[in-house]
């Protein structure tokens, strides 16, 4: 079967579509979350053994964690699409980017917000200058740098382009960035080499963090689709078919356009 | 080709020559950058010696930053800049042959100065030799990524700290690794090798990709 | 030469212009009308690349003009709102590398007869910051007389020049355009031709919103 | 009298809120600059603790003086800043209706995020209060002071530069007593009453020498 | 009202006229000429103290502008090179702070009046950055209509505006000299009253050095 993708590339044909997903994926977002909560909550050891111990607190890893990840990944998705517009002009990839942003940002925020809280009773500290909270506290400023040259250009084209190129550039500067924070000292990298432990946790709180990363998964593609039908409504006002929409709604009166003539004189 | 570089690095040269101020201030401003700190945090000669490298490293990455608002600036708010745009020579070419004559008058002149500034935070000889070293390979990597940056705000008000904010994360590998050869310098058995091999490996790859990805975002800038 | 086909513009939220088409054979003048806000730069900028349009197409000699980027680029001469002269050059360093840019070989006693020509004899050396408003489109405008280029694009170039200086232009558009060059420009003026067509496009008023 | 001085600070303020990155990135400069120095350094926590004050503080100065560079610039490429002058108004008020607005956008918000600055070098909770006390009443002889500079060096080329070369000598008293009053905090036996007096008299003398200065600074920059 | 008495005025090195005397008295216009670079805008801005001149004296109804300072500049309203709007703020809101500048006491529907006699009618509300360069040129002529001032100072007002603008613009000098207010204009264009005096100077073309 051969779908027109290019179809679902039009703003037009996309904001239907993204209108019924909204819900749908709202309502497994909050399913799946409050879910996670009840499954972190309830069915996970009280507390953490091992050589250190950790107390009720640890819970907040139930947060923590998916919430990291998904800041990682939605950068992904933003470049990915800034770079997709860039290179095929789609107007919906811009705005695709775009959508995503503020919650990319949000899960950074909530990242470090919870890493910090989770900080102060483990580490007795809120912050340390360890390597992954600086590429943490870096991608946000990646985040916060993408949104302010968005909002400071006027005219949605350039803006949307050149914070496409943004992204572009900070992704291929990011893994560089990352690296050398983990590494500063080039002579004895290997010996700095962090190990996930995620292998040998236990499989409830395995569980309810996965199930909490696909909550949050949902989540981001809803507010992102909330963000977009705004952002498609502003964006094709002149359009017949918003105002056909907004007339729907009675709505306010369009612009006509310009009609221009010629003349030709010797 | 090659003319139409040197014609763009004459000029942006002979432009500054004509104020010399414009090249003395980035000077200055990085001198008193860093003859702020000793001011604000004591002035205990152990405590310098271990701020020293990433002080001077700090203060010439605000320097670089600051020098590079007006990168493209004043060519765009003369027109100037829409020329070169509608001249029919790759713009990659003119946007380097800019970043170098950028570069020579404000980055350089830190290399220089750098001795000077190590004075003021005790470091020793070896120490200083490196701090040069890392800051000449190290201020050109400053100069061709913020050239991006400088493009993407152009024209756009407040473009100076948006610029900053925009680039001085990506700065972070540099300053990590300039910062750090000099630290490390300090140690005897350490070696700095790694450190300016990581700062030469940058500075090619600027060099490749940073003069299209500004003239990309000119273009997009301009429109 | 420039053929244009159902273009149309639109800034911020404004339809400029819709389905706009003509073609600029060579030796003609295209003097673009209309009142305050119209689009007349606009079009100008769409004309040379500057801007995207939002639907349509800008062909040079049959291709289209995105295709041959720096090739038309060097075909063409735009002259905008700004004069893009450099305030601490002198005008004879200004259109040195002008010359350069362009691809215009040519010596440093050309320039000076380009300058003597447009009334700026004497002000050679002076770093066009010192010089009035009037003198610094001036400066900008003896590109005019160096250039090679084909074509043309002029935004308001008659504005701050005085009655000399507004007769030598219009000598010097139409000897371009006699010698089978191509112009577009605005102005609020009327253009007289002593040979070649002349065409006239006015671009609607703007309906308010 | 009053009915100007609002009009102006209403205008200066809807101009910012229109768009509102300009705040914010003053904002986030700050914080760039505050979390760069220890990658710069290292993260020793003693280290840091020591560092923090001095840190925080010339981030502040720095924002600070970016910021100043656009106080009259826009008014004065736009030609506003000539109709305030013949507007037949005393200038110095309109000037300090400017400076006022400047540092409502840009000196307020650096007291409110100071917190989370000093959390980033260990400060403990005195420290912390201190900090914001010092700099809300240190950041607006920042501005006043600037609006100085500011006004001298307007529209000249690489005005940021040469401004931040003026200025920064005569921020210095308020970086060391600034700085100073949150070091000292830290040990018991201190008080930090005598720093908070002498910040005070600076603000007090700023406000009244400085609006006059700027304006004839201004008519003269504008001749 | 205006007495100019020997005036002289150099710019650089170039000394651009000396010993001009002239007096406006109300209900004339001054219509300054000169070919560009002749010191017409220098003339004008230190007509409005903007710029101190070399010798001579500028007098407001016998008093020296200089000694006057603040009372000069609130009968005077200056119209530069330059617009002095904010491009991010609407017409509306430019006019308003212009008028509180000015202390003309003048509610919004006046100005709203204003921007719709100036042919801004349903452009009120957008920022003056979205307007074309003639559109901008009207928000700031706005204030001739608002403007309670006796003297108008306006340095090349005409230019970047289409015929119909020219044609109201003309009509609001005409008015205002009518209405025994004074006015110094620059202009390359000719300008015609209905009904008050013209004066003509014109500035002498500049020595070569
Ligand atoms: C502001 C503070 C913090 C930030 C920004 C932060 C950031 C992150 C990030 C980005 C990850 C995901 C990395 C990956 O999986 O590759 C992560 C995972 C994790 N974090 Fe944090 N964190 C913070 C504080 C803490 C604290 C205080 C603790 C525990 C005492 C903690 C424990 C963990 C654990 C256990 C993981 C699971 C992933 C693994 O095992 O590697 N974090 N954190
Ligand atoms: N900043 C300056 N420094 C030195 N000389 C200047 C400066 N500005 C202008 N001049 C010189 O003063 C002379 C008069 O300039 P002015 O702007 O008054 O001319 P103008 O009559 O208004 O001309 P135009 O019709 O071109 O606007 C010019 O010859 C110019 O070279
Ligand atoms: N940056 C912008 N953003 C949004 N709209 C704009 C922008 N620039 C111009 N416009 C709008 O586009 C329209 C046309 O502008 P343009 O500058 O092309 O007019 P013009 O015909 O050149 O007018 P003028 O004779 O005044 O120079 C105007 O109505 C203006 O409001
Ligand atoms: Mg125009
Ligand atoms: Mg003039």
């Amino acid at each position: 079967m051969k779908i027109n993708w290019f179809k679902y590339a039009s703003p037009a044909t996309f904001y239907p579509v993204a209108g019924r997903l909204v819900p749908l994926f709202g309502i497994a977002a909050v399913v799946l979350m409050l879910f996670a909560l009840y499954w972190g909550f309830l069915e996970t050891p009280e507390r953490l053994g091992g050589t250190n111990p950790q107390k009720e607190y640890y819970r907040i890893i139930f947060i923590h964690v998916p919430a990291a990840w998904m800041s990682m990944w939605l950068y992904l998705v933003l470049a990915g699409w800034s770079a997709v517009g860039l290179v095929f002009n789609t107007r919906l990839s811009f705005m695709l980017a775009n959508a995503v942003a503020p919650t990319g940002a949000v899960f950074t925020f909530i990242a470090l917000w919870t890493g910090a809280f989770w900080g102060r009773p483990s580490w007795g500290t809120y912050w340390d200058w360890d390597p992954r909270l600086t590429s943490e506290l870096i991608l946000f400023f990646l985040y916060i740098g993408f949104m302010a040259l968005h909002s400071a250009i006027d005219d949605s084209r350039r803006a949307d382009r050149a914070a496409a190129l943004l992204a572009i550039v900070g992704l291929v500067m990011l893994p560089i960035i990352f690296w050398s924070i983990n590494c500063p000292d080039p002579n004895n990298c290997a010996a700095l080499h962090q190990r996930s432990s995620l292998g040998k946790i236990e499989s409830n709180i395995l569980i309810a963090m996965l199930t909490m990363t696909l909550g949050f998964w949902l989540y981001s593609f809803a507010t992102s689709f909330v963000r977009l039908r705004g952002i498609i409504l502003m964006r094709e006002q002149d359009s017949a078919w918003v105002r056909e929409l907004v007339a729907d709604d009675g709505g306010a009166v369009q612009p006509k356009p310009g009609e221009s003539d010629r003349e030709v004189s010797a | 080709m090659l003319k139409v570089f040197w014609c763009i690095l004459k000029r942006d040269i002979t432009l500054a020559m004509r104020r010399r101020t414009d090249v003395l201030t980035t000077l200055f401003f990085f001198i008193i950058v860093v003859s702020l700190f000793p001011l604000g945090v004591g002035s205990e000669r152990e405590l310098l010696r271990e701020l020293g490298p990433g002080v001077v490293w700090v203060a010439a990455l605000l320097a670089s930053m600051l020098a590079l608002e007006r990168l493209f600036a004043a060519d765009y708010d003369d027109g100037t800049l829409e020329q070169m745009l509608l001249a029919g020579q790759p713009l990659s070419l003119l946007v380097l042959a800019k970043v170098v004559a950028h570069w020579v008058l404000t980055g350089l002149p830190l290399v220089f100065i750098a001795p000077l500034m190590a004075m003021q935070y005790a470091l020793d000889g070896t120490a200083v030799w490196v701090m040069m070293a890392s800051l000449a390979v190290g201020t050109p990597v400053l100069s061709l990524l913020g050239a991006i940056g400088a493009a993407l705000t152009l024209g756009l008000r407040g473009g100076g700290i948006l610029l900053s904010l925009l680039i001085l994360p990506l700065y972070i590998p540099v300053l990590v690794y300039g910062a750090g050869a000099v630290t490390v310098s300090a140690i005897q058995i350490a070696d700095t090798q790694p450190y300016f091999a990581l700062l030469g490996a940058f500075l090619l790859a600027a060099l490749v990709l940073a003069p299209p990805a500004s003239a990309a975002a000119l273009r997009i800038s301009m429109e | 030469m420039l053929e244009v086909d159902h273009l149309s513009c639109r800034r911020g939220d404004r339809t400029l212009f819709t389905g706009l088409s003509f073609t600029l054979p060579a030796g003609t003048l295209l003097h673009v009308r209309g009142r305050n806000g119209s689009g007349k730069t606009t079009l100008l900028r769409a004309l040379c690349g500057l801007l995207r349009p939002d639907h349509g197409h800008i062909r040079w000699r049959g291709e289209p003009i995105t295709e041959l980027a720096d090739d038309f680029n060097r075909e063409l001469l735009y002259f905008g709102h700004l004069n893009g002269i450099k305030a601490d050059l002198t005008g004879l360093e200004n259109l040195r590398v002008a010359a350069t840019l362009d691809q215009d070989p040519c010596a440093d006693a050309d320039i000076l007869a380009a300058l003597a020509r447009i009334g700026l004899a004497g002000f050679e050396d002076l770093p066009t910051r010192m010089l009035s408003q009037g003198q610094k489109k001036r400066v900008a405008l003896a590109r005019l007389i160096l250039s090679k280029a084909p074509l043309w694009i002029l935004d308001e170039p008659f504005t701050a020049l005085d009655t000399d200086a507004v007769a030598l232009l219009e000598r010097l558009i139409a000897e371009h355009v006699a010698g089978d060059g191509a112009v577009v420009l605005t102005t609020h003026q009327e253009v007289q031709l002593t040979r070649g067509e002349i065409q006239r496009l006015t671009l609607g008023s703007v309906p308010s919103s």
